[in-house]
């Protein structure tokens, strides 16, 4: 039990210090990383919730939802990194 | 007209100029036949359906269309007496102003565009003349301020631009007052229709602060288009509109929503003895006793002959306020009646503004000198207006103002004489030098802009007629003003219905 | 079963896109036919899906056999089917201007795509009936649309672009922590479980409001409600018209769709007046904040977007009123005018843009101090700005007006005047910017004997304003009874 | 008031009724008036037709107006339907037109009568002077002639009238298109006299409106005869009093007089001094319950007012240079006499019957003798060269004239006053009948004056005005005529004999004053010559004008400065506006896109509204509930809070039978 909310807490935790980042750092790279932690804060928090227990076999659904989360952040990812490429490319231009 | 077809009557007066407007925006810039053959279908289909409602409503028949917009809010097209009244003017004149647009505009740019807006500036005027509860009326009341915004800024000047603004700038904040005052009342009230009589005398007494304060925010809201002052500001503004748009705006359309909208609030929502109990008449026979006077005062010291006639449209229009302020019948008649009247005679006046400045170039009154040698028939019918509105019997003018006077008498407010006494002498003080300058002064030897039509009278005849027959109104409605089917004795039938004599 | 699945309307309105979006990636050559045809495809999945909702009731669908607690859920109410068919129907419109909009190949071969992307999430947003498949499709609608915004490639459109993917992302990202928060607590996602969970739970308001919270101020930030709209006026202002269509008048409106959706349905019980009130005054903020800066707006293109940061105001404006009012004909009466003021923005404001982007195209440019002349050159695509601005001011016989007269009835009789003073004051600067690009259209230019008429474009500008000025004005009476159809049981 | 309300706004049944069988002859009364008005339009020679793109005189523009001489005399033949009506219509005759104006109803009882049968004489012979004594001399003849039967048409109507509507019509139409013939000339003094005409007779009008308003309301009727005009009230009578009394030239009100009626062409002063001023006369007479009612106040008050006339307006007259100042200072003395006779008349209503048809018959021969002196003076001027025989006799007449007006014995004069006999007589005043006698002796001098003016007037015909043997002067000099001889014949028609010799005494002093002043003018003409202008026409406008043009001045001061403040603030709200619109919007959000800004804004807001769920944590109670529901608000909704939540039911329902009726 105590795990569970260590890992729920550090989950959240996660989710704060990624938000930190996220709004303290202009960097584009240093945003994407930030969300992505902050990503993985929630996938802590959902993975959490799914313990049911030793020996009990884990609620599905969070571990769907994580792993349908992480194909959406990574795509979200990716094209952030084509529009920042993007961008650079004509500052670099300009 | 059997009955199933009462029912249509009203929606189709209303789409009767509707549909020809919106086909016009569709005519093609250089098809004079069609466009005017459409203006001209339009208006005369229309005049004839409202010569059948006349003939029913006198028989007391009912007309009411009704649709549902939403639950509990519903379109209400109804024909009583007092919406047959302004139905008649408007349409009456708006074929008269017709034909003369057609002729005004004979080589102006954007034709369809502008006969396109002037055909839905007159369904938005239908549409309010038959409105049978105040959220039809707000709907019509903003259309027609925003159909009339293309027509004030058709001439595309600086000024025109800058008057059309500042119309729309008045026109639409005052259509806010009216919309969070009929929204407030609904809310008191729910829906009502408008009643002979007034709807709201059964209200408690712990709501009446509530009915005062909605009462100002409706009176606000129509005093704008009524042009009462400190309201009237954009009136003298919109001069810059060619001379159709100034007769539409001062005498078929807006300046007489606004007229309307106060009688029908005040007879119909609130009826007029709530309305006095409430204190609100005083108030408002004090407003129309200040616009009056203030806008005969500025019209004094105008040299420019529109500028002119709006100040003096800021001042009669207040007339019909005046009778709908002052408790009993016969005042009741006599701003009833004055809706009408004031209707004829400023569209002849404004006709007659648009001929000497199309055919002489002659704007401002200091260039009048002699124009009744060179433009007889115009001056006579401007003459006509101008002693019409100074109150000179037996034309129009003179019968409301009795009416007024005698009304006021009976109400035991005697100061409505003074009122009307001072009026008289200011309206003569700026009418009474421009009819000396036209007839006793020597031709200049040049006009500022002579314009010949290559007709043999004075102007071309699509100008010089309009004004022509609507001075024969104005003294054929004083003349036979006790006969049948006149605005007077229409008003009297519209009277004995609200007062239930 | 399968065959069931695969011809219901519920499903078509998600799987028809996608499988227009997959072919068009196939298909590149072909992407605007079969664009097109994906997009009546669609648009008569709606209307199919419309048709069913009004005879039979509220409908719901599981996906897969799963119970409830775990399944992908659809559903379609009322309030879902009156918000997807003005998607379906503004969106039809888009594709038949953007047919004809984009010159270049390439724009265009990226385009179809991903607008088809965009529909199905939008469709599958308003018709989830789970919040984790409402997080995926809100991911998915946030992606595509700012890869759609993105699309003209110049480093405004781009910048401001990215800064609304990050936002949209931190906006999620939010979202779904409030999702992981309310499966903590009460182990399901459906929607009506939830909800019922929440009510049944006073236990847990710690955890629900904490979910509130974090769902509802991540869709704020994606529904731009200020002070939180810093985004959306770049990002709407340097997208292609078509895109910006899209983006201000639906994609927008989905958030709100959820926020209007959550505090109402999920969050009933514990959301009080005090926090209505408080999205209220920014929402109000919004109206004054929005209209004040369209007014000063030099560009047509972020005069249209500030406008929609001041429409989405009003949305707001409603909370606390129906926080107020008990259930009855006057709190129908509420939500009717939230969903028509909705409606009616997405119509006019799509409008508004697809115009706005014909005049830039034909002027080179947007300013609106500069358009005299293609104002008097472009006479429908002006007569529709004209249409699509006074349904934004709110002018009669427009829905937005029945909607504002409902609305200000609605504070007048809670006691809550004050709004009748935003409302008033929104809607007079809303005129001031309107008629601001308007009196252009009335300049000394000369006008040209022959005018640009191009139908492909015009029409739907057109249609689409006048959609929301003449018909949800004055027919707007079916919508109370769709937005009836909440309880079930058919017609 | 309630009856009073209801026939206002059914005029049709309860205004006019048919007070008599209008028989067919009766339409003349409607002849009587609307034949002038018909003329008004070939007189005025209008030509409406013409092709103005190319026909252009060749010294500028040829006017409209008064181009062509007219083929016939339209002005003459203006009052000829009137005419008729007197010699063939029977006393009573009664025209209801109910449905015309606001129920009009034309009649001609006894005085109607007479003013009728005097007025139209006068216009015509007026008329026939206007159409053949001066055509062509006239530059803008059609626009006289038009306004002359315009101003004939409005005396006619409203002598014929019995409504006061119709009364007032005529009264202002009368009033208004005289005001064309006073300024006709175009000379400064012409306009400066119109000008205060107008506003005087504009200022009357407004007062009669405003009296007649009153009188409609008190009375309910619209068809006023002293026997139901019992009931006015002292501001009706006060406001009726000088509505006229402006148009009867009653002191102080005289003012526009002796202005306008010399400025007008000859024959528009002798209508205007000869009828129209006797329409106030006419009005209070319909007006005033004459003979209905004891108004001793009122009475006493008016005779007085009459006094002060005739005693202003003798010695004013008298000091005069202009004959026509000196008939038109006469007119307002003899104004005043008739005002005093009608006060005195309305003191004692027994004395009505004598009083009303002395009161008429005094009016008729001082409009016909007024009017041929006037006409006289004309013929002085211009009608044969100096010496002639037309001259001599002209002079002569007029001397004729100025007896009867006078009072002479043999003259109408002499024996109208001896039939007022009584009600001088019955007054309470015994200072009365030396007041009387001095006004004739004033009177006499007065019109000794003015034969002395006269005689002195040097001929001057133009020859050149009547080229082409036109008939010249042989038609106006046989309407004169007809004048002279009506005039002559008055005493005999309408006086007792003994009356015949009335009046000698003060007559004959007046006369034998004026010849030692004669005298004395001649022998030392200085001597007298001090007093001669002393007093300019218009007495009292001297007084007044300076006032009149110190108010306005200040006025436009005030009015200036107003409308300087109000540019001022123009300006400052147009720079205001300028600082504002003026400068570009610039972009003020770039602060908010920082994303630490942003951010916090964010945090900030969910923090908020975490704080705000948790402050404001809902309760149920029903005692709220029940507490919005019993406002007592029977019309409205109930406004206040429920704090009961409501909700959107979640429900959950699985797919309809229709789905699973499929068979998968």
């Amino acid at each position: 039990m105590t795990a569970q909310f260590l890992y729920g807490g550090a989950g959240l935790i996660l989710f704060v210090l990624g938000l930190w980042s996220f709004l303290v750092h202009a960097p584009l790279l240093r945003k994407l990383i930030a969300l992505n932690i902050m990503g993985g804060g929630v996938f802590h928090v959902l993975i959490a919730v799914a313990y049911r227990g030793d020996g009990v076999t884990p609620d599905p659904v969070p571990h769907a939802l994580v792993l349908t989360g992480i194909v959406v952040a990574v795509s979200a990812t990716a094209l952030a990194l084509v529009l920042g490429a993007r961008l650079q490319d004509e500052q670099r231009q300009g | 007209m059997s009955l199933d077809l009462a029912p249509l009557l009203p929606g189709t007066i209303v789409l009767s100029s509707l549909l020809p407007g919106v086909f016009i925006f569709l005519v093609r810039e250089e098809n004079h036949l069609l466009r005017t053959v459409l203006n001209l279908f339009g208006a005369v289909l229309k005049l004839v359906l409202v010569g059948v409602m006349i003939w029913g409503v006198y028989l007391g028949q009912v007309f009411e269309t009704r649709v549902q917009i939403a639950p509990g809010l519903e379109l209400v097209l109804h024909a009583d007496a007092l919406s047959v009244l302004f139905v008649t003017l408007s349409t009456v004149l708006w074929l008269v102003t017709t034909v003369y647009a057609i002729g005004y505009l004979e080589h102006s740019p954007n034709r369809s565009r502008f006969f396109g807006f002037f055909s839905l500036c007159v369904s938005a005027t239908v549409g309010v003349a038959l409105a049978g509860n105040l959220l039809t009326f707000v709907i019509f009341y903003e259309i027609l301020t925003l159909a009339t915004y293309p027509l004030v800024a058709h001439r595309g000047t600086p000024e025109a631009t800058r008057g059309a603004k500042i119309y729309l700038a008045y026109t639409l904040s005052g259509g806010l007052l009216l919309l969070v005052g009929a929204v407030w009342l609904r809310t008191l009230t729910g829906p009502v229709d408008f009643v002979a009589g007034g709807v709201l005398r059964g209200m408690p007494a712990d709501m009446h602060r509530e009915l005062v304060a909605i009462f100002a925010l409706l009176l606000a809201g129509l005093g704008v288009k009524a042009a009462l002052v400190p309201l009237h500001g954009w009136l003298p503004q919109s001069m810059v509109a060619p001379a159709p748009v100034s007769s539409l705006l001062h005498a078929v359309a807006v300046v007489k929503a606004g007229a309307f909208g106060i009688l029908r609030v005040v007879f119909d929502v609130y009826g007029v003895e709530f309305s006095s109990e409430l204190g609100l008449l005083a108030v408002l026979a004090a407003l129309a006793s200040f616009t009056i006077i203030y806008g005969s005062l500025m019209a004094l010291t105008q040299d420019g002959l529109k500028k002119r006639l709006a100040y003096s449209t800021v001042s009669q229009v207040s007339y019909i306020a005046l009778g709908a302020a002052l408790l009993g019948p016969i005042a009741t008649v006599g701003g009833m009646v004055h809706l009408v009247h004031q209707g004829i005679m400023k569209i002849t006046l404004f006709f007659c503004a648009g001929n000497y400045a199309e055919t002489l170039g002659v704007h401002n009154v200091s260039q009048m000198d002699g124009v009744g040698r060179r433009m007889p028939l115009t001056t006579l019918a401007f003459s006509v207006g101008a002693l019409g509105m100074i109150g000179i019997p037996p034309i129009a003018g003179f019968v409301s103002k009795w009416y007024l006077g005698l009304g006021g008498v009976e109400a035991q407010q005697y100061w409505v004489l003074l009122v009307l006494g001072a009026s008289t002498l200011l309206n003569a003080g700026y009418f009474l030098p421009i009819l000396y300058r036209a007839w006793f002064r020597p031709l200049p030897n040049e006009w500022p802009h002579e314009h010949h039509f290559g007709t043999r009278f004075e102007t071309m005849g699509a100008l010089l007629w309009p004004p022509v027959i609507t001075a024969a109104f104005c003294l054929v409605a004083g003349l036979f003003a006790a006969a049948p089917f006149s605005p007077l004795e229409w008003a009297q039938l519209i009277a004995r219905r609200e007062y239930g004599l | 079963m399968y065959s069931n699945l695969l011809t219901d309307p519920l499903v078509l309105c998600i799987t028809l896109p996608l499988l227009g979006a997959a072919l068009t990636t196939a298909l590149p050559r072909h992407a605007v036919p079969l664009g097109i045809l994906a997009a009546l495809a669609t648009c008569s999945a709606a209307v199919t899906l419309g048709v069913d909702v009004w005879q039979h009731g509220a409908l719901r669908l599981v996906l897969g056999g799963w119970e409830p607690e775990l399944a992908i859920g659809l559903r379609a109410d009322g309030l879902a089917v009156a918000l997807a068919l003005m998607a379906n129907l503004v969106a039809l419109g888009i594709s038949v201007y953007a047919s004809g909009y984009f010159r270049d190949p390439e724009r265009m071969r990226a385009f179809w795509p991903l607008w088809l992307l965009l529909w199905a999430a939008l469709n599958g947003l308003f018709l989830a009936g789970d919040l984790f498949n409402l997080y995926v499709m809100l991911e998915l609608l946030g992606i595509t649309a700012a890869a759609l915004g993105a699309l003209t490639g110049s480093r405004e459109a781009v910048s401001a672009n990215l800064r609304y993917l990050l936002v949209g992302l931190l906006g999620s990202i939010s979202y779904l922590l409030g999702v992981a928060l309310l499966y903590t607590a009460h182990g399901t996602l459906d929607l009506g479980l939830v909800a019922r969970a929440i009510a049944a739970n006073d236990r847990l308001f710690a955890v629900d409001a904490a979910a509130l919270v974090l769902m509802v101020s991540g869709l704020a930030l994606k529904a731009a409600l200020f002070p939180l709209h810093f985004w959306l006026p770049p990002a709407h202002a340097n997208a292609p018209a078509p895109v910006s269509a899209a983006l201000s008048a639906l994609v927008v409106k989905a958030s709100v769709y959820l926020i209007i959706r959550l505090w109402l349905d999920l969050f009933a019980p514990i959301t009080g007046l005090a926090a209505a009130m408080f999205l209220a005054l920014l929402g109000a903020a919004a109206v004054v904040w929005g209209s004040w800066r369209a007014l000063r707006a030099e560009r047509l293109k972020l005069l249209a977007a500030y406008s929609t940061v001041a429409q989405i105001g009003y949305l707001f404006l409603f909370l606390p009123l129906l926080a107020v009012t008990p259930p009855g004909p006057p709190r129908d009466n509420l939500l009717a005018a939230l969903v028509l003021m909705a409606l009616t923005h997405g119509f006019a404001k799509s409008g508004f843009f697809l115009a706005a982007g014909l005049v830039q195209t034909n002027a080179g440019h947007d300013r609106i101090d500069d358009l005299g002349g293609t104002a008097q050159r472009l006479p429908a695509t002006t007569f529709a700005i004209a249409l699509a601005g006074s349904a934004l001011i709110g002018l009669p016989p427009s829905g937005s007006f029945i909607g504002k007269w409902l609305l200000m009835q609605g504070a007048i009789e809670s006691g809550q005047w004050w709004w009748v003073i935003v409302v008033t004051t929104g809607s007079l600067l809303a005129s001031a910017y309107v008629f601001r690009v308007l009196s252009r259209a009335f300049g000394l230019e000369p006008t040209p004997l022959k005018f640009v008429t191009d139908a492909r474009a015009e029409v739907p500008a057109l249609l689409l304003s006048l959609v929301a000025v003449a018909l949800l004005g004055l027919a707007s009476g079916p919508l109370w009874t769709l937005l009836a159809l909440r309880a079930g049981g058919g017609a | 008031m309630v009856r009073h309300a209801e026939c206002a706004v059914r005029s049709a049944e309860c205004g006019v009724r048919g007070g008599g069988v209008a028989s067919v002859s009766a339409w003349l009364l409607l002849v009587v008036w609307v034949w002038p008005l018909v003329l008004a339009l070939p007189a005025s020679r209008v030509r409406f037709r013409r092709d103005w793109g190319r026909v252009e005189a060749p010294d500028g523009a040829v006017p409209a107006l008064g181009a062509p001489r007219s083929a016939l005399p339209w002005v003459a033949l203006g009052p000829l339907p009137a005419l008729l009506a007197v010699l063939t219509l029977p006393l009573g005759t009664v025209l209801p037109m109910p449905w015309l104006f606001l129920g009009t109803q034309l009649g001609l009882d006894a005085t109607a009568r007479v003013y009728l049968g005097f007025t139209a004489v006068l216009w015509l012979a007026a008329g026939v002077y206007t159409a053949f004594g001066e055509r062509g001399a006239r530059a803008n003849a059609g626009r006289f002639d038009a306004l002359f039967l315009l101003a004939m048409a409005g005396n006619l109507w409203l002598i014929v009238a019995q409504d006061l509507f119709s009364f007032y019509a005529g009264f202002a139409m009368m009033g208004l298109a005289a005001y064309g013939l006073v300024i006709h000339d175009g000379s400064a003094s012409a306009l400066r006299a119109g000008k205060v005409y107008l506003v005087m007779a504009l200022l009357g009008e407004v007062t009669l409106f405003a009296g007649l308003v009153l009188l409609a309301s008190e009375t309910g009727t619209t068809l006023p005869e002293p026997g139901t005009v019992t009931g006015l009230s002292g501001l009706t009578i006060a406001l009726l009093l000088l509505g006229l009394g402006v148009k009867a030239g009653m002191v102080p009100l005289h003012l526009w007089l002796p202005l306008a009626h010399p400025a007008a062409p000859v024959p528009a002063s002798a209508v205007l001094s000869g009828t129209m001023i006797k329409v106030a006369l006419l009005g209070w007479l319909k007006f005033l319950p004459v003979g209905a009612l004891a108004l001793p106040g009122w009475g006493h008050g008016l005779a007085l007012a009459g006094l002060a006339t005739m005693t202003l307006a003798l010695p004013v007259g008298i000091v005069q240079r202009d004959p026509k100042v000196i008939l038109a200072y006469s007119s307002i003395a003899k104004m005043g006499f008739l005002m005093l006779l009608l006060g005195l008349t309305l003191v004692q209503p027994a004395l009505a019957p004598v009083g009303v048809a002395g009161i008429a018959l005094y009016a008729a021969q001082h409009g016909l003798a007024k009017g041929g002196l006037f006409l006289g003076v004309g013929m002085r001027k211009h009608a044969g060269a100096a010496g002639s025989v037309t001259q001599a006799l002209v002079l002569g007449a007029l001397v004729f004239f100025a007896l009867a007006l006078a009072g002479a014995p043999f003259t109408s004069g002499a024996v109208t006053k001896y039939n007022l006999k009584p009600v001088l007589e019955a007054a309470e005043w015994t200072w009365l009948g030396a007041a009387i006698a001095a006004g004739a002796v004033g009177t006499a001098l007065l019109m000794a004056r003015f034969i002395w003016v006269v005689a002195r007037i040097e001929p001057h015909p133009d020859p050149a005005l009547h080229p082409r043997g036109e008939p010249g002067w042989t038609w106006p000099l046989a309407a004169w005529a007809l004048l002279l001889v009506l005039v002559a014949l008055f005493p005999f028609a309408f006086g007792k004999p003994a009356s015949w010799l009335s009046n000698a005494g003060p007559i004959g002093l007046g006369v034998g004053i004026a010849a030692a002043i004669a005298l004395v003018a001649t022998l030392q003409p200085r001597l007298l010559a001090p007093f001669i202008g002393l007093v300019p026409p218009g007495d009292l406008l001297a007084l007044i004008m300076p006032l009149l043009a110190a108010f306005r001045q200040s006025g436009e001061t005030l009015l200036a400065d107003l409308g300087r403040g109000w540019s001022r603030l123009y300006t400052v709200a147009a720079a205001a506006f300028e600082r504002v619109f003026g400068t570009p919007a610039g972009d003020v959000e770039r602060g908010l896109r920082q994303w630490p800004v942003a951010g916090a804004l964010w945090v900030g807001i969910s923090a908020l509204l975490l704080i705000l769920l948790f402050v404001e944590r809902p309760v149920v109670t029903p005692d709220n509930a029940t507490g919005a529901a019993a406002e007592p608000l029977p019309a409205r909704m109930q406004r206040s809070s429920n704090p009961q939540l409501p909700r959107l039911q979640p429900h959950v329902e699985h797919r309809p039978p229709a789905a699973t009726d499929d068979p998968a």
